[in-house]
């Protein structure tokens, strides 16, 4: 049986307040209500503050370069499906540099938890504008008001065909972590978006903001994550921001559809030249 | 006695002149011949020139030959374009309508047939692309070739994908072309090719030589991203890859590509990424992050003409000092280089063995020559192939492990590696400077220590690298460096120079890097006249030699940066110019 | 007055048949409607088939990278706004390796025509299964049938925020050719997603395939394409291919956000060095 | 009398060290010293440790010092960390609760004092920001400066931007600390500081240089993506460009980033990006497109510490090479290193005019020491500033032609430009190999004129580019060779070196490539002992030097691969030690 601190390694230097703390705390406890022990979880990570979550956990990482971490967890994830491979982006990780990788997995629906903390902000290099900051907010690359109309993620994978699409609050762990479980127990990939302040670069979206501006879909009345129409419409809902399961379908993962053999992940393959089996190859260029 | 022969295939793209020159060379091949065979393309799918040289010789040989003994065109201008390349006595036949011919003193000597391919292949067979099987079939009645080898060869290519009665068609056709050449050329003008044995011998390109070495070494996970002339490696594997329990991807860019066989090597798999031009430059970036993470990677580059999209269907070596001092920062890399298609084999199975051991990338660079043109070469040993994964642990080793550091500070700068789901193995791949368990460190002793652990990882490889290999008379003044598609011309070179009475040495540089300083410092004292022969404008192989022997002497540098590759003239004479 | 022959530089060599040959045909029957001078039109064309067009068409032309056509036609639209600025990408050039782009210049609203020619294929590269082929296809890079759910261009730009969505048939060159003409007079950016047959390397999305697949929006009864979730309803339709002008909605271009005077362009600024102007400047650094 | 000063500021990230290093930097600036500033910085928002020294002297400095003559420390961690550094009279305050104090013989001579910062700050300010204002209040008495000064520099930075109440505090905050630091220290402790006129000089970092050179040459498009250490050039012009008719835009990457620019320049703006490390080599792609299509390209690279995201707030000279060899394919270009921030202003300029005359990238090499220090300068001369566009046409040149031909085959290489919406002008900018209006063209004889053209391009620029400066005594056997922030640290190693005895000359390069070979050889040639001093590990000048001028004599190597800049004693020992 696991708990929180099977999963600890250090304690994170965010600054006070971060949203990432909650991520940070409901990883965990999604980690444990899965039971999953450290060394069959594999997380990677973009470049940002989110990044630094690798330092914290206890479990294998990868913290590769900027926006490409879906290329990376895919190839992770093929060579042995059995593991719980879980990405950390930023919104400029994910949604900027990184959305063609991103969209991409979506589509081809890789067995990936795909967390998107989305601070609206560049944190770490200092506050600039990211593509997910209103229209109009002054920042140290928009003295003027940003003029980019900010992209969702979650209505981008729902045209990409994604089959698990959530989006979380980090000032509500216990919900963001009951979304992160689910998504870890989905079969394709899931994303989790999470609003998430960044208490230093931007104070707008802070707590309250969001507790302002967010609904809840289960609060809908009939609402079905399985209907596309519907979750579309709560996600271009242009009052409050949709918050919580918003789609979900059953498809069949890229790595049912492209490994030859499950059981075998291609990690443990043994590679023992065969030599008879390649002499028949070769018979071909005779 | 014809102990060697040029047959040449022109026309326009959509012509079929691909899969004739194909067929031809697996003719010539099956007949016992040495082969070797160039293609020069368009970068276009429908209407402009092309062409394919297949050489066919009694003895080994690597490369072209000055002069094309038979043309083989479906329309005129080929003859007028190929005309000065047509040997004395060579052989035309062309489907053009109304044929103008060259004036008589540029064809004096060659023997010009109109052969109404199109016209013939629609009358007798009803479509026009038996065109291609009707040449085929005619060039066996001139080289006098035994037509039952052709049957076979269209058996194998179409009876399980296609059915009897596409091989019947093709047998037939090819039996047409055969009888319609022996009326209408005279005997004489017959170049009748001895029969040879066909022992243990291949016909292979270069991309499908990488593809069956890394087949053979172990690779289980191939990413890619489509391009020229790249593609065919991942192309070929993913026809046998998912049989051996691996995986190919096809990734929405080069980024990804390079990235996913990180991943994937991260976690356990051989796993490799091929690419040429644009792609390369896309590549950089994750080229440093394996670099810094040390992860085993290795890349296959076929390059193309560039810079930016430049000639995507031409041969150059133009992207050497890229891979060398590309990427942003500094980190172990090796970068190998085959000259034939035996050793593109040989450099990919150690290519993997070099990544595992030294933890690094391992890039395998080549040309569009070598990758997409075939050679006869002696069948793969298959037996002599070893996987040396290095210090990979095993989950065993890693039992009772309790401080497991994944970038250790060893003597030799290699640390273990354990993958993700061992038990006591848990660790990061950073991208970021790190400590011994790979977790971001800033200090700047540590920084110290870990640039010296990566920096001094390969100061003790040379004995697991591929020395260069010198060819050629011992003592000779005259000495030429090269590497990689030149090979062939150079060969030819010297042996027209020793005709000449200039003999002549070449030392064939096989890992570009770290460089084989010894090596070359011992060459170059060695010889008097030295030429770096290159297919490319700067001399880059040159400018790569005086960064790293120092003092150098003088390298004359002899330089082709056109579309085509090397003649063995273009080798020999700046040489015997120099020697005046 | 112009006509056709003033933007007819080359007859095209592309395959007889090729899809291509309406799209060049509806490109200048666009020009011709609006009568564009050739010098005020700019065709920034990807690597591909599709890229040649640049050869066949006189105007100016930018024959740039693979998948970057969008950042080289915004720089040359926002230091030149009066140019009529139309890219031309392939669905690999657009929807793999240029997605990223293709979304953001979306979002921004860039003021460009977007014509993205998709054959389902990578057809110049001898065709490989491209994010728009169709599940199961057998290619040379997918012997066994493609394993990738495709994408859907003109549902991602909806989802980005578009604002002009078309998708014309290469095989109907005059509804295709109005669905241009009407692009380039949008303020924003138009895509015009077309389904354009590649006869040589995709044998199964030929013109008859398409006739039967598609049907046009405009005979939806009461469709406005002014009603985004119609909009989605209509792209996400399970049985048909969705042609026609799906989507449009009125926002400000990114040009007239960013540009401090429309009237001025970039491209014609007087250079001339203000020296007491930078003097001023550079007195903050005292 | 004190002539040369240094004060360290420690702490933690978000202790506010930059804001105070600032400040004291201004004020010294403003009391008429000359300055120069550094900063140690961690790639974390919080927590970590952190510095910075703020040099001050009576006369021209380039760089720092072997010591810190005044620490002003946030908490104890930091006087522990730089204790060796302090000077032997050296004096610490102390913010740590309860101060451990090192073991005798270390602080031997220095003087320590416990200063409650945050304590005070929260007692008399109610916020505890305010120590650093306090801090600085305490300093400016220490230093005996006027504190007017300080008051001057608080209301220019907040009247603005926050009213006068804030200015007030401010104040207020500064003068308690001058009175409290008056209390605890004594009088023989201050190190009085002599006022000098401050004339004509700023007080500039390289980034804001290179944003105020590329505003004066007309630069008027900026795009590029935020990366450290390279953002603050855009950050700065995105303050005045849209004044000027311009516009600055953020792009989603850096692939984005530099192929913007050439749709911009392709357009007819003068436009730049920036970026440093991984950006560099995701741009390495289009840079290969700027070559082939001959499009003018300003891309200013601040390199921080690699391989992959390394360190990102640390300083290095590792991507060197990239640029001169990295990317795919042949074509020109152009690499200028800036050695000072008024090479950073002359050379941006340069750097567009040598664009637009060369029709090329240039690149603007610099450092994170380069690009975020500060150092006073001669205040720039705008009216020497020259904007230079080349074989850039006009819609009037243009009247009349009929067959305008973009890549025409000229005598020197460089071709008329033309515009989009210019009549007559209409041409394609190509990647692939092209004819001389710009269309596909695979023609050998045609690929063969046109690489001779581009390459051929540079090939007479020398007398536009910035040739090497040549510093010290023209005689003197040791000889220096070095490029960008080295600068600083070889003067001071040269001044160090005299007062030895031990005369010495140093060649600035200045440009980078085309590489100015005369003039190495020359001073190769002048001198005896040559020391390569880069702040990298593998000698990447030493290499570039090796590969470009030969025969060459033997090179020695000074180099530093940690987090720290140089200091000037790094380089004299290895100097004197090869001379024992
Ligand atoms: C290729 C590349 N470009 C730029 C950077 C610089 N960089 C580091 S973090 C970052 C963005 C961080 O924003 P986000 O992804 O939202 O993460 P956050 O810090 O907000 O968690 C950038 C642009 C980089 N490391 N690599
Ligand atoms: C960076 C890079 N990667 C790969 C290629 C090779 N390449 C040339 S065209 C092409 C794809 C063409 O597909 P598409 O965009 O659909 O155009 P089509 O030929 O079908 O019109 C590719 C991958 C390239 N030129 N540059
Ligand atoms: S800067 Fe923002 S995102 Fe980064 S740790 Fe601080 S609060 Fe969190
Ligand atoms: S290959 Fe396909 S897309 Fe290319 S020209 Fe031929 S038909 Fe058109
Ligand atoms: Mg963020
Ligand atoms: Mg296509």
């Amino acid at each position: 049986m696991k708990v929180k601190e099977s999963y600890h390694r250090l304690d994170p230097t965010w600054c006070k307040g971060c949203g990432l703390f909650g991520v940070f705390d409901a990883l965990k406890r999604a980690a444990v209500a899965l039971d999953i022990e450290p060394e069959e979880l594999v997380i990677v990570t973009g470049i940002g503050c989110h990044g630094r979550l690798n330092n914290y956990f206890r479990a294998y990482g990868f913290h590769g370069l900027h926006g490409r971490t879906m290329p990376v967890a895919t190839g992770i994830k093929l060579v042995n499906p059995s593991l719980q491979v879980v990405a950390v982006s930023g919104d400029g990780d994910a949604y900027s540099i990184g959305l063609g990788h991103f969209l991409h997995s979506v589509r081809k629906n890789i067995g990936l938890t795909y967390i998107v903390v989305d601070n609206r902000i560049y944190a770490l290099t200092l506050g600039q504008a990211s593509p997910t900051t209103d229209f109009g907010t002054v920042t140290v690359s928009t003295p003027l008001g940003s003029k980019d109309f900010p992209i969702d993620g979650p209505s981008l994978a729902l045209a990409a065909g994604g089959t698990f699409i959530a989006r979380g609050f980090s000032g509500e762990v216990a919900h963001l972590a009951s979304l992160i479980e689910r998504g870890m127990k989905h079969n394709g990939l899931a994303l989790i978006d999470i609003l998430s302040p960044c208490v230093t670069y931007n104070k707008v979206n802070s707590y309250d903001w969001y507790k302002k501006h967010i609904f809840h879909v289960e609060d809908l009345p009939g609402y079905s994550p399985k209907d596309k129409a519907k979750a579309w419409e709560a996600l271009i809902s242009p009052e409050k921001i949709a918050v919580g399961l918003i789609y979900e379908e059953d498809k069949p993962s890229f790595e049912e559809l492209v490994l030859p053999d499950r059981e075998r992940p291609i990690a443990s393959l043994d590679l023992k030249v065969d030599v008879l089996r390649l002499g028949k190859i070769q018979d071909r260029f005779r | 006695m014809i102990k060697d022969l040029s047959v040449m295939i022109a026309g326009k793209a959509g012509d079929g002149v691909l899969f004739t020159g194909n067929v031809l060379a697996k003719l010539l091949k099956r007949h016992g011949w040495e082969i070797v065979t160039s293609r020069d393309f368009p970068s276009n799918i429908r209407g402009e020139s092309t062409c394919y040289t297949v050489r066919a010789s009694l003895d080994k040989i690597y490369g072209l030959s000055d002069q094309v003994d038979i043309l083989l065109a479906f329309d005129c201008e080929a003859i007028l374009a190929h005309l000065p390349e047509i040997a004395a006595n060579g052989i035309v036949f062309c489907d053009g309508q109304g044929l103008t011919m060259p004036p008589p003193e540029q064809t004096r000597g060659k023997t010009f047939h109109r052969f109404s391919l199109r016209a013939l292949a629609r009358e007798q067979f009803g479509q026009e692309i038996f065109k291609n099987v009707i040449a085929l079939g005619a060039l066996s009645y001139l080289l006098d070739l035994d037509p039952s080898l052709l049957d076979g060869i269209f058996s194998e290519m179409f009876l399980k994908r296609k059915g009897e009665e596409v091989v019947r068609k093709n047998v037939q056709a090819a039996r047409f072309g055969y009888e319609k050449a022996r009326e209408i050329t005279a005997e004489a003008e017959r170049h009748p090719l001895t029969k040879k044995a066909d022992d243990d011998r291949i016909l292979i390109s270069g991309n499908e030589a990488i593809g069956l070495g890394a087949l053979a070494a172990g690779c289980r996970y191939f990413a890619a991203y489509p391009i020229c002339p790249a593609s065919e490696i991942w192309q070929w594997l993913v026809h046998y890859l998912p049989d051996f329990g691996g995986a190919v991807v096809q990734t929405e860019d080069e980024l990804a590509a390079l990235n996913m066989t990180l991943g994937a090597s991260f976690a356990g798999a051989r796993a490799m990424t091929s690419t040429s031009g644009p792609g390369a430059s896309l590549m950089m970036e994750a080229f440093s992050l394996a670099g810094m993470a040390e992860i085993p990677a290795v890349i296959a580059h076929v390059q193309r003409m560039g810079p930016a999209t430049g000639m995507p269907t031409k041969s150059q070596q133009g992207d050497v000092l890229q891979w060398i001092f590309g990427s942003h920062g500094e980190f172990p890399r090796i970068v190998l280089a085959p000259g034939t298609v035996g050793e593109c084999f040989d450099l990919t199975v150690g290519a993997f063995n070099l990544a595992d051991k030294y933890q690094c990338p391992v890039v395998i660079l080549t040309e569009l020559d070598m990758g997409q043109d075939f050679r006869t070469t002696r069948a793969f040993d298959f037996s002599r192939v070893r996987v040396d994964r290095g210090k990979l642990l095993s989950p065993e080793k890693l039992l009772g492990t309790t401080d497991f550091k994944r970038y250790e500070l060893t003597a030799d700068g290699i640390s273990p590696r354990s993958l993700p789901s061992w038990k006591n193995g848990v660790h990061l791949a950073e991208s970021l400077e790190h400590d011994e368990k790979g977790y971001r460190d800033e200090d700047p002793l540590n920084r110290r220590r870990m640039m010296e652990k990566r920096m001094h990882k390969l100061d003790q490889a040379s004995p697991d690298l591929f020395p260069p290999q010198t060819w050629g008379c011992q003592k000779a003044e005259v000495g030429f460096i090269g590497f990689g598609s030149t090979l062939g011309a150079i060969l030819e070179a010297m042996e027209q120079l020793r005709v000449k009475n200039v003999p002549s040495r070449f030392l064939q540089l096989r890992t570009l890097w770290p460089f084989p300083a010894p090596e070359v410092r011992e060459f170059l004292a060695e010889s008097r006249d030295i030429f770096v022969v290159e297919h490319n404008f700067s001399g880059e192989l040159a400018t790569l030699i005086k960064s790293q022997v120092s003092p150098c002497g003088e390298l004359k540098n002899i330089l082709n940066y056109s579309t085509r590759p090397f003649t063995p003239r273009e080798i020999v004479e700046p040489v015997l110019r120099s020697r005046r």
